[in-house]
């Protein structure tokens, strides 16, 4: 049976402008999460749950570190929130990026954009462990937004751009696709812009993308969150996703 | 404690049941709890045809609530009876099966097929969903229409019917009364109050239908007044909604003149919602000095 | 930034105006920031003579609300005139009279005497009042009786007549069609919804009126649509309300087809609201990209 | 001009049963006001402020002592303040108990019951610093919800009364009314079934009361909390009030 768990917060940083990284310690989740996975956040005075992505997990910790955008009432709540408290979570929901058609000694590309970064970081860790080759495009909006490169660094060949060519390359992710050399497959999690633009550019090669819609149950009960696919049928971003292939969904 | 109720064609062990729409056809939750423990499931609302329901964005929160066109999205009625019951037929609860439809014939054909099953228990007429443009509304707004429809049904079936009213109108009671009149079994209110958030940075409503129906706790003391307004005035037993979270809630609900009651939008916020107001019912009918749910239904007739 | 607006007998300074009933006549704010900053000042409602209103409890929370059933209680028109008009007509604002009444007669009484002071620049016709026994409501929800009430009152008198509507209808278009038929200069929308909440220890509603009006955010989704929805079908002005309490709240009512906005509840909590949302407003329209409050508007209608 | 005040919490204690003992920061406020005002306090979540009387001041440290019952979810919230946090408050607000009537040398009678008794202890403060006699009936449901007996004793001659007879006088206040000799004056404040018996046993005494009623603005605007005078007219409560002559209004 599913749980609804009690994390203990125990850190909130602001590791780039608007952006917060949040640890919290729950085992039981940091066993179960596979990349690409969310965790539903209640935020005491708000109607509905925020679905907010896992950036990493620490299985020895037993620890799940959320990375997010302050971008209204919701995000700016938990923003605040002090080490010692606990948020009342559900997760991890979601299907997550499966590696399992990644073959050993590969090379895969990664893009993220802006807060789609955290979940490919959680991605870029388990590739590593699987002996591919990764290369990272990471796009921002400005310098002050940037964060995780260096983590990237340590693990991916790893390009950062920003819109406004205050750090990095300027411009979108896609400029510098040209440079990254031959890859077998892609992921990619970011605004739906970035993704339309990386899908239509890649659109011959294998590849899986993250997608966020308005949520209300967030375990597939409610139909508020689906997607068209190819087929002329639906997918349900909170339950079949949000991880999709590339080739199946409707941007 | 005794929590049952006996309504028509519903043997309840406890009056709380998931509303419809909120629960989808039980699959998602019986994850988190086992589904016997309700006290009946309202399933998503289901139409001849397998429908797409509306663009997203589908739902937008507002303060103590939320709005949602999902568009009765659904697979149709004989995927439903075929997939769906069945699965559901398995847990120790009753079965109600939300009919929708755009054209009384839609309507008709609904109903018949749920008929023909043995697992649905009752119907729930959905003559108010708002987030369908062709029918659907205008049958919850005229009690001429309203009556039309209650009629068309219960002729079609043999099921208890329970015709779930809008909030969307200047007179519930009469519509009530219309409903009460044409052969309705019960009542269900309330559905949806038609709302609307805009996105500041166009301009333009948020939710891609426009408008959406406002549902969870802000409603609440609509539903109630509504409930209590139209106790005074019809028999049919009703199965209260609109905002409910917690057991006092459902008590309020009961006290107002409700038999039953359904939960909503509070799934959303805690999967629980259902089985936590149960386990909370007990001690909350005894700290307001009641022996039963019944008990509660009966001293309520006495005021009312 | 130029927060101006212009209305019927309303040149006002910026659009926000605290809402009839929830600002008394001033004095007690007036307490707490110069009144000459508002855009306006809708007083509480008149009637003929002095009404004491309901019993108490008048006031009940809900969830992102509070329902009221005050009863109109208000000192008569004539005291109104003498003692409270000219206090507030010391201010560098505008003032909005709310008529109120019983009858036909009662609101051409109010009408007629508000007409003969100076001071006063505009009539709110409340036709919608929830918490009176006799009146009020039927004005409020049946178009032709608005209609009545409307032309009546705009004989009776030269100042521009807003005509308030009630959401406690089916069809809030045809409400503001049948009162723009009628001659009124302008509309304000919306009045509360009519609501309860019980006492559980007692079983019965905790409001000595049983039903109050609700008020508070959780209604704004429901005002917005209906602004929203007049706003496609009538050309005359809007002053906007349901649970304004920030100045993005305010534009999201510029936007869905209000011309200038009334704060009400959000004065309970926040006794500085009105001035928090001036001061605010700015800095909000720059972050939307508008120059200016005309400019919403104008743009606005564009979209239309 | 009024204001809204940020008063820093310095302490919140559990002093009986569900009563709670709240210490704030507001120089000003502390010097301003005098007994029988309340403060009207803001909890985020809920729409309308909560009413809650003054209990003591202390000007020195410039402090503002509340007190109240968790009974709801207002008081609830309030109760799990942490000190540090601050709390939005208007006041004071009301009347206040006004003592200028009071000879030196009178004999006073006062008598709070419940969640009442808080502003009779302010009162009972000021009185005592006038050279005044101060008898002091306090009622409460039984023994667990006693609390500040110590500090009436130190000023008043005290009498205690317990509903169901676990602590002290067995019964409801005005049955001790016998014993406590004659008085010029009374001062109460309690549950409205307290306060009726009070002003009825004593109806030939001059008295004042101190009255409770749901408010909604609570400073005189919007008439939720009116209370009809012997006059045929009506008073507010949270303006005109929450102190009236015993004499002037019909409970
Ligand atoms: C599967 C998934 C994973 C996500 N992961 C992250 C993440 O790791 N970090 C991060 O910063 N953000 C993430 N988001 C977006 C995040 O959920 C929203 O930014 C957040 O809900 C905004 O809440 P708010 O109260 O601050 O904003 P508000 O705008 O006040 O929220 C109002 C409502 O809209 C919803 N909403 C607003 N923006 C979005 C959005 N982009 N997607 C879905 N719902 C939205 C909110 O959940 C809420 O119900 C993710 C979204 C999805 C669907
Ligand atoms: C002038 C005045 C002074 C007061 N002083 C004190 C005090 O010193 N200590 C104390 O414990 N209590 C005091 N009260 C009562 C206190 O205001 C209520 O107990 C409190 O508002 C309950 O809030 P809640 O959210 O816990 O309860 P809920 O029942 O959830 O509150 C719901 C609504 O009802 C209102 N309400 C509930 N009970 C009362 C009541 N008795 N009087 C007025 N409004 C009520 C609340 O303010 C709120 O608006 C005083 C009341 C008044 C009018
Ligand atoms: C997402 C969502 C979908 C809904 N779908 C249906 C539906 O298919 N049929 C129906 O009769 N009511 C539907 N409703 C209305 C609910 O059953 C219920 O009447 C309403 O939400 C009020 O209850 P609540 O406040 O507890 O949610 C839906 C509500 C929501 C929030
Ligand atoms: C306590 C109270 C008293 C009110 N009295 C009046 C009134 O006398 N006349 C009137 O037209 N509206 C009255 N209203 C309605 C408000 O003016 C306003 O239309 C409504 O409250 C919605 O706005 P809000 O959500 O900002 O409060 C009253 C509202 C409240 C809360
Ligand atoms: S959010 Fe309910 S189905 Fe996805
Ligand atoms: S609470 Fe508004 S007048 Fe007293």
């Amino acid at each position: 049976m599913k749980k609804k768990h009690e994390m203990k917060v125990l850190s909130v940083e602001t590791i780039a402008k608007e952006t917060i990284e949040m640890k919290l310690y729950q085992p039981e989740v940091s066993k179960q999460t596979v990349p690409g996975q969310f965790l539903h956040l209640l935020v005491p005075g708000f109607t509905l749950r925020r679905p907010i992505s896992i950036a990493k997990v620490d299985k020895q910790e037993g620890t799940i570190t959320i990375l997010f955008k302050v971008v209204g009432g919701g995000t700016k709540s938990l923003a605040a929130y002090q080490p010692g408290m606990t948020v009342d979570a559900l997760g991890p929901n979601g299907n997550g990026f499966s590696i399992d058609d990644v073959p050993e000694g590969g090379r895969v590309l990664l893009i993220g954009g802006g807060i789609g970064v955290p979940p490919i970081y959680h991605l870029a860790k388990r590739l590593s462990e699987k002996n591919v080759e990764l290369v990272a495009v990471l796009g921002f909006q400005s310098k002050d937004y940037v964060f995780y490169e260096d983590a990237f660094k340590e693990i991916a060949e790893t390009y950062v751009v920003t819109n406004d060519g205050s750090y990095g390359h300027q411009g979108f992710v896609t400029h510098v696709f040209p440079e990254v050399g031959a890859f077998d497959q892609y992921f990619s999690c970011g605004p739906l812009p970035m993704l339309r633009a990386v899908t239509t550019e890649l659109k011959d090669t294998a590849g899986k993308v993250s997608l966020e819609e308005r949520m209300g149950c967030g375990v597939g009960a409610c139909m508020a969150c689906v997607l068209p696919t190819v087929d002329n049928s639906y997918k349900k971003i909170c339950s079949d996703g949000p991880v999709f292939s590339a080739q199946e969904v409707i941007l | 404690m005794n929590l049952e109720v006996k309504l028509p064609g519903l043997a309840l062990k406890n009056p709380i049941m998931p509303a419809s729409g909120c629960f989808g056809f039980g699959k998602e939750y019986s994850e988190f709890y086992d589904l016997s423990r309700l006290g009946a499931i309202i399933m998503k609302a289901a139409t001849q045809f397998e429908r797409f329901g509306n663009p997203t964005p589908r739902v937008a929160e507002t303060s103590s609530g939320m709005l949602n066109a999902i568009g009765l999205q659904n697979p149709g009625v004989e995927r439903i009876i075929a997939n769906e019951v069945p699965r559901l037929a398995e847990y120790d609860t009753s079965i109600i099966a939300n009919v929708a439809g755009s054209s009384l014939e839609e309507y008709i054909f609904v109903t018949k097929a749920f008929n023909e099953t043995n697992d649905v228990n009752a119907l729930e007429l959905n003559i108010s969903c708002p987030n369908v443009k062709e029918g659907g509304i205008q049958f919850g707004t005229d009690p001429e229409m309203a009556k039309k429809v209650t009629a068309a049904v219960k002729e079609a079936s043999n099921l208890p019917v329970y015709v779930k009213l809008s909030p969307n109108v200047t007179n519930i009671a009469e519509m009530a009364k219309a409903v009460e009149e044409a052969g309705a079994d019960g009542l269900s209110m309330i559905n949806t109050l038609t709302g609307m958030k805009l996105h500041l940075p166009t301009g333009k409503p948020l939710i891609a239908n426009q408008t959406g129906g406002l549902s969870g706790a802000a409603i609440k003391p609509i539903a109630i007044r509504m409930i209590y307004e139209v106790r005074q005035q019809v028999s049919i037993p009703i199965i209260g909604m609109g905002g409910i979270t917690t057991a006092e809630d459902a008590l309020e609900f009961l006290q107002a003149g409700a038999d039953a009651v359904a939960v909503g939008t509070a799934n959303f916020q805690n999967p629980f919602a259902c089985v936590d107001i149960i386990d909370a019912l007990p001690e909350t009918l005894i700290k307001y000095q009641y022996t039963s749910v019944q008990d509660v239904i009966d001293r309520r007739s006495a005021v009312v």
